[in-house]
């Protein structure tokens, strides 16, 4: 049987996708949206230091941990249901805890410069349907987000710009990455300079182009000026950024004037910029605690309140600075993409591990607790990059708890242990 | 300099981690062909990767990188070597890390292995 | 006089609120201060051996404090000296007094500072003398002196007081600063994004960001505000 | 449960109770007659001389959704303030802004029972509803907002009045909304093209027609859908000098339209819609000529919108006012431009007693509450744009005592001595009337029959205070008003207790009432148009939408 599917790889959260019940594959979906849901090798069973358990013998040993830790870093997030995040909130607020998700390595300066500037975005639909320009900054949607550019922004037929033809595409990058190659213009960028390039497009399109030195991050004053020309004859421009800006030199910073760019691109035309997120519920991971608690990420509970300092409570601080005793980690792979310093601390304390498949958090993992696999095997509200929610659902049944169950439990035993 | 990013192959083998697929989509480094060919390279040749915050063994890639920049997919052997600080942000510095990049006869290390030494 | 040593080696962060006043009540009220370890509210002595010398407004710390946070928060008067490193929230709002820190300080270093004087003779972190998430003001009075190299993130939004650094520093020193002095007599990265007003004299080589006027002695701006700063060569 | 409140002073507006002494009964949540229940089994409440009232319904907020959200997340200066610890109850923290739960908590201590969320993005309805999932203690419903909504536009200018009251019926399903909510008709699409409607007769980018036949289309087919609430219209031309004019005619559409249950037309926050003079420098009150327009009609109420001294969020679908704000304050400014449906914007600002302009709209704020008949003004901040909520108690304070005006206007720039009447109005509510004003008049034009008074049948949702009505003086006694409804003794939602002495005691979850007017209309007249238009959307038609399962308690209203 053929039904709709929902995707949960990336931030595009494609819903237009097929499964074939039998088949056991998907049409439509790119390579990272069919991989999503081809049968992998799975974690066979929840387990206490590598013994396979019961999922309530797991989740009372992991209750326990949490319990006794003096502070729990509860981490990842981004690849589960917004339903599961509010009980990880709750739950991390019961053990006053850390909560921190994938973000905070991945766009988190973007909420950094949401802070400082807001965020005068669009929804993909409204880029699809009225955007004559657009930016790729420091993204690579062909390899990241493979169907962004025919369902959202490059070669989408929107109500007013009807293709491909109609649309100026221009990547500002500092390698010529794939989608670079379908680009009207590539500009590229020094690595490290794209807080400067900013400034500079800022300076022309405000009419002060003649402080501008002839050279800006690698970029010549010439071309510059083409770009700034382009932008503010746009009818309607949208900057799509992705970690080229917030993971390299500048990060918040290099956003923020980003931001400040758009802001005064406003003034004469419309443009919005949008944060290519990665998971496909990211985004979820920190809407969910932004109205349960107040902030998105970096949330300490330890004093019963919640209190938010990246600099300290994102789970790279904390681990590196030694500031947790224990820690579960939901629906991601630190392990495998933190720094070495950080994972060291998680090879050093106890960890708690929910997720549908064996990665290298696994490894060290004392407590492994399986889940079933949302959008295949559970339902759940998901939140596209552009913060639209969109039901992601279950096609398949499975013997697998999914993460709102196990936490579900796991909240309960925790309230049982602290009485 | 050193960045780091997602790719289409590390991004389908993401979770399968412990796999031979995952294990090539993420221990390599593109070059751009002209530090590729004055490091005396051949496709398949490992390169050793150095930071002032680590070292690692990858397999050397060419690419249309321009030169003087290298690129390893975000992962764990990325991580061995980038910049942890997260200067106030809670965000390490994944992109843009100065390294010296030399060839090598050690072998690549497993991801199993890479989690044993840290 | 008070003198505080680290009795334990602290599993996890500690969190100590405390000020010179401290030093001033008597030595049971002092073992019974709240601090937080973790989860749990613990009294001071539970972290630290405690003796106290007289009633001068002077509180000695002795030992690893790098774990040690928001010591010197909100502090008015009287005397810090910390013997080694501090954690993050060092004399972060603070309004008057000094702290001397031999060793390096972290982040967050006299944070929405008002007034007051901090040393470090050590280094120091990022976010010194910067507004919190959200606020609109940093540091506005006082001074903060790093005899040391300094982080990223400097007197942002800065609208009064100093600071000086005679190392190197990082990105983004006085981003939207209004008011105040900067000095850093070796190198650093991003200058001056956004600013307003305030002067900012540099020593070694930085990078300013394209959109000031340059001048004979230096440079102007940010025009992109509309902005009046001064950046210059630190003669 | 049963529960038996003895003795308290009842003020009932609805029912035309008035200061009486008399007993409450409830059963199942409801309030039954004293026949109904059995004295043994009952928890009795000593309410002897104190005021019992419905609990408050709030009309107009924004409370839950990507507005509030997004507000909260660029402004982590005003979460910092915390509210209370974890202990039984979550923890909460937010100075104006609040999370999910301090909104339950703290309409619960107010002695409200009923919040409405006044804006609810089409496509990000799901949103809505799980923050609305997320606010314990309330009933709560959403508006979805449908005035630049390129199916509405498009049934405006086709002149097809059927399809757009299909239409409506549609979107109500899939939003699960509860009524039509109108802002910045046609001004929002052309923002889009970096423009604005400022006036009723401006046409509208793309589409040939103007805000004032999008107001009089949607007040149609609302009628004649009989939908139980009327059109909720944030009037065109929001914040600028001289727009008084422009609410006027809107207020004026509603002429010739008859509901004998409630009105046809609510305007709403017109604080922000009641500017004369041309700049800010010569800006004047407009509320006096307002007041003389809604007090002539029968047919539109209005909200205050009454700006509180301290922080705000500015939040709104009319996204290009939101961005001339932005401009004027040089503040942070987030915007959400929505697929084919409308826009918002988000800016943080605050009102200060002393800056002339913020003293003109807080006095024009009182002025309407003063000026325009008890029936048909309903207080409101337009939380969090005017302000928080939780000063409520101020506003009923302040409109019960000129004594207390006099000493606030001691303290608020001299500007509004002479660009407002409020220092010359005399006028000052009874308690009845503040109680209406919060009560049965905000459930009557919701078409919410059985909130806001406490007749036989009503849900129980009940609030006491610790005052005697029939001593109380409000005129002189502000301050005790003003302190006894922020704490109420007892609040009571659906016969449980939840607040006593002004203290959480149990946490409850409340309904969510969404309108189905399916049954009226025939859904095939536009599949068609939905699936030929929805190649616009960037997600499916069959993915569009909320399912009642998703929702924690809905409960269906069938038209």
């Amino acid at each position: 049987m053929e039904v709709n599917v929902v995707c949960t790889f990336c931030g595009s959260v494609c819903d237009d996708g097929i499964f074939d019940t039998e088949k056991f594959k998907t049409k439509r979906l790119c390579k990272l949206g069919s991989s999503k849901f081809s049968k992998k090798e799975r974690i066979k069973s929840p387990m206490i230091d590598g013994k396979e358990v019961s999922y309530e013998e797991a989740i009372a040993k992991a209750a326990e941990i949490l319990v006794n830790a003096k502070r729990p870093l509860l981490y990842g997030w981004a690849s589960t249901v917004n339903e599961a995040i509010r009980l990880g909130i709750i739950l991390t607020e019961k053990v006053r805890g850390v909560y921190d998700q994938c973000a905070s390595v991945c766009h988190a300066p973007s909420i950094l410069a949401v802070i400082e500037e807001g965020l005068p975005a669009g929804t993909l639909g409204s880029i699809k349907n009225r955007a004559d320009v657009v930016v790729f900054w420091g993204c690579n949607p062909m390899e990241a987000h493979p169907r962004h550019g025919m369902r959202y922004s490059i070669s989408a037929k929107g109500l007013l710009v009807k293709d491909r033809k109609e649309r100026k595409v221009i990547v500002v990058d500092v390698r010529e990455t794939r989608t670079a190659r379908q680009a009207d213009l590539f500009v590229q960028v020094k690595p490290g300079y794209d807080y400067l390039v900013f400034s500079a497009l800022r300076a022309i399109i405000s009419g002060n182009a003649d402080v501008v030195p002839d050279e800006v991050g690698g970029v010549s004053k010439d071309k510059l000026i083409e770009l700034a020309d382009i932008m503010k004859n746009a009818k309607y421009g949208a900057i799509l950024y992705g970690l080229g800006l917030t993971q390299s030199r500048g990060r918040d910073r290099n956003v923020e004037n980003a931001i400040k760019l758009i802001q005064l691109l406003n003034r004469y035309t419309r443009w919005v910029i949008l944060p290519m997120r990665g998971h496909y519920n990211v985004t979820g991971a920190g809407e969910v605690p932004a109205w349960e608690c107040g902030y998105q990420y970096a949330i300490d509970f330890s004093r019963g309140y919640p209190r938010f300092y990246p600099n300290e409570f994102s789970a790279v601080e904390v681990l590196k600075r030694g500031d947790c005793d224990a820690a579960l980690i939901i629906a991601s792979d630190p392990v495998a993409h933190f720094p070495k310093e950080a994972v060291k601390k998680l090879k050093e304390i106890p960890v708690i591990q929910i997720d549908p498949f064996p990665n290298m958090t696994t490894l060290v993992a004392n407590v492994v607790i399986p889940s079933a696999i949302y959008g295949l095997e559970a339902e759940g509200t998901a939140y596209r990059m552009d913060v639209i929610p969109i039901r992601v659902k279950k096609i398949i049944d499975t013997e697998y708890w999914s993460d709102e169950k196990i936490l579900e439990e796991l909240l309960k035993k925790v309230e049982e242990l602290m009485g | 300099m050193l960045i780091t990013g997602r790719t289409l192959d590390q991004g389908a083998t993401v979770e399968e981690k412990l796999t031979e697929e995952y294990f090539k989509a993420v221990s390599y480094v593109e070059l751009s062909e002209e530090d590729f060919n004055a490091l005396n390279l051949q496709e398949g040749d490992r390169v050793k990767v150095k930071t002032d915050f680590g070292e690692v063994v990858v397999f050397a890639k060419k690419s249309n990188l321009p030169k003087g920049l290298a690129f390893i997919p975000m992962g764990p052997y990325a991580n061995q070597v980038i910049d942890p600080a997260t200067d106030g942000t809670g965000m390490p510095q994944y992109k843009g890390v100065k390294a010296v990049i030399e060839k090598t006869d050690e072998n690549v290390k497993s991801v199993k292995e890479l989690l044993e030494a840290i | 006089m008070l003198i505080l040593k680290p009795k334990v080696d602290f599993v996890v962060n500690v969190e100590a609120e405390i000020t010179p006043e401290l030093a001033t009540k008597d030595l049971e009220e002092i073992k019974k201060f709240k601090v937080y370890y973790g989860k749990e509210e613990v009294e001071l002595e539970k972290l630290f051996e405690i003796s106290k010398q007289g009633n001068e407004k002077k509180i000695v710390l002795e030992g690893d404090f790098s774990k040690v946070k928001w010591i010197g928060y909100k502090m008015e008067d009287g005397e810090i000296v910390v013997k080694g490193n501090v954690g993050s929230h060092c004399g972060a709002c603070m309004k008057g007094g000094k702290i001397v820190v031999e060793g390096n300080a972290d982040d967050w270093l006299g944070a929405e500072m008002s007034g007051g004087e901090i040393v470090v003779k050590g280094n120091a972190g990022n976010l010194i003398g910067c507004p919190y998430h959200g606020d609109t003001t940093g540091m506005t009075g006082g001074k903060i002196v790093i005899e040391g190299n300094a982080g990223n993130y400097i007197g942002e939004r800065m609208n009064g007081g100093e600071i000086e650094i005679k190392g190197n520093a990082g990105d983004f020193i006085g981003t939207e600063m209004r008011n105040g002095k900067i000095v850093i007599h070796g190198s650093c990265g991003f200058v001056g994004g956004d600013m307003r007003g305030g002067e900012i004299l540099i020593g070694g080589d930085f990078e300013i960001v394209p959109s000031f006027k340059k001048t004979e002695d230096g440079y102007v701006g940010d025009l992109n505000v509309k902005g009046e700063g001064v950046v210059k060569k630190l003669q | 449960m049963m529960l038996h409140i003895k003795n308290g002073i009842v003020i009932d507006p609805k029912n035309k109770v008035i200061k009486e002494k008399m007993d409450i009964f409830v059963k199942d949540g409801k309030i039954v007659e004293e026949s109904e229940i059995k004295k043994d089994e009952c928890k009795v409440i000593d309410a002897t001389n104190k005021l019992v009232v419905a609990g408050g319904v709030d009309m107009h907020a924004h409370i839950a959704g990507s507005k509030i959200n997004t507000g909260r997340s660029m402004r982590p200066e005003e979460m910092r303030p915390v509210r209370s610890k974890a202990n039984k109850f979550r923890a909460t923290v937010g100075r104006t802004l609040l999370t999910a739960p301090a909104i339950g908590y703290e309409y619960a201590k107010m002695g409200y029972t009923t919040a409405f969320e006044a804006a609810q993005p089409p496509i990000g309805a799901l949103h809505t509803h799980e923050e609305l999932d997320s606010i314990p203690m309330v009933d709560k419903a959403a508006l979805p907002v449908f005035g630049n909504w390129h199916f509405v536009l498009k049934y405006v200018a086709e002149k097809d009045l059927e399809k757009l009251k299909t239409f409506i019926a549609w979107a109500l399903e899939r939003t699960k909304g509860y009524g039509v909510k109108v802002v910045n008709p046609g001004g929002v699409e052309a923002w889009m093209y970096g423009k604005n409607c400022r006036n009723l007769d401006d046409e509208v980018p793309g589409f040939n027609i103007t805000p004032r036949e999008i107001i009089t289309s949607l007040i149609k087919a609302v009628e004649e859908l009989r939908l139980t609430h009327c059109t909720h219209i944030h009037c065109n031309n929001l914040g600028n000098p001289g727009n008084y004019q422009t609410t006027i005619e809107t207020i004026k559409l509603a002429s010739g339209f008859k509901n004998d249950k409630r009105p046809v037309l609510h305007v709403t926050h017109v604080q922000f819609n009641a500017y004369a003079g041309t700049t800010w420098r010569d800006a004047k009150s407009g509320a006096e000529e307002i007041a003389k327009v809604v007090n002539k009609m029968d047919n539109v109420t209005i909200d205050m919108g009454q700006p509180i001294f301290g922080t705000a969020t500015a939040m709104t679908g009319d996204a290009p006012f939101q961005f001339t704000l932005h401009r004027l304050l040089g503040a942070k400014w987030s915007n959400k431009d929505s697929e084919v449906e409308g826009g918002a914007g988000i800016v943080p600002l605050v009102y200060l007693p002393k800056n002339p302009v913020h003293a003109l709209q807080w006095a024009i704020g009182l002025e309407l509450g003063l000026l325009i008949d008890s029936d048909k003004v309903v207080i409101t901040t337009d939380y969090p744009n005017g302000g928080p909520f939780t000063e409520y108690p101020y506003i009923m304070a302040m409109l019960m005592s000129k004594k207390m005006r006099e000493k606030e206007l001691e303290r608020v720039s001299p500007y509004v001595q002479k660009a407002t009447s409020l220092p010359a109005i005399d006028t000052e509510k009874t308690l009845e009337e503040v109680i209406h004003m919060t009560r049965d008049l905000p459930a009557k034009i919701l078409g919410l029959e059985n909130k806001g008074h406490l007749g036989v049948g009503a849900d129980a949702d009940i609030a006491i205070y610790d005052i005697n009505p029939l001593e109380i003086d409000p005129s002189n006694d502000y301050e005790l008003i003003n302190k006894a409804f922020r704490r109420a003794m007892y609040t009571i939602k659906g016969g449980e207790i939840i607040v006593k002495d002004g203290e959480l005691v149990k946490e409850v979850w409340g309904k969510t009432y969404w309108v189905d007017v399916r049954s009226k209309v025939e859904l095939e007249a536009i599949k068609a148009d939905l699936e030929d238009y929805f190649k616009y959307y960037s997600v499916e038609l069959q993915n569009y939408g909320v399912e009642e399962r998703w929702i924690r308690m809905p409960e269906r209203i069938v038209l």
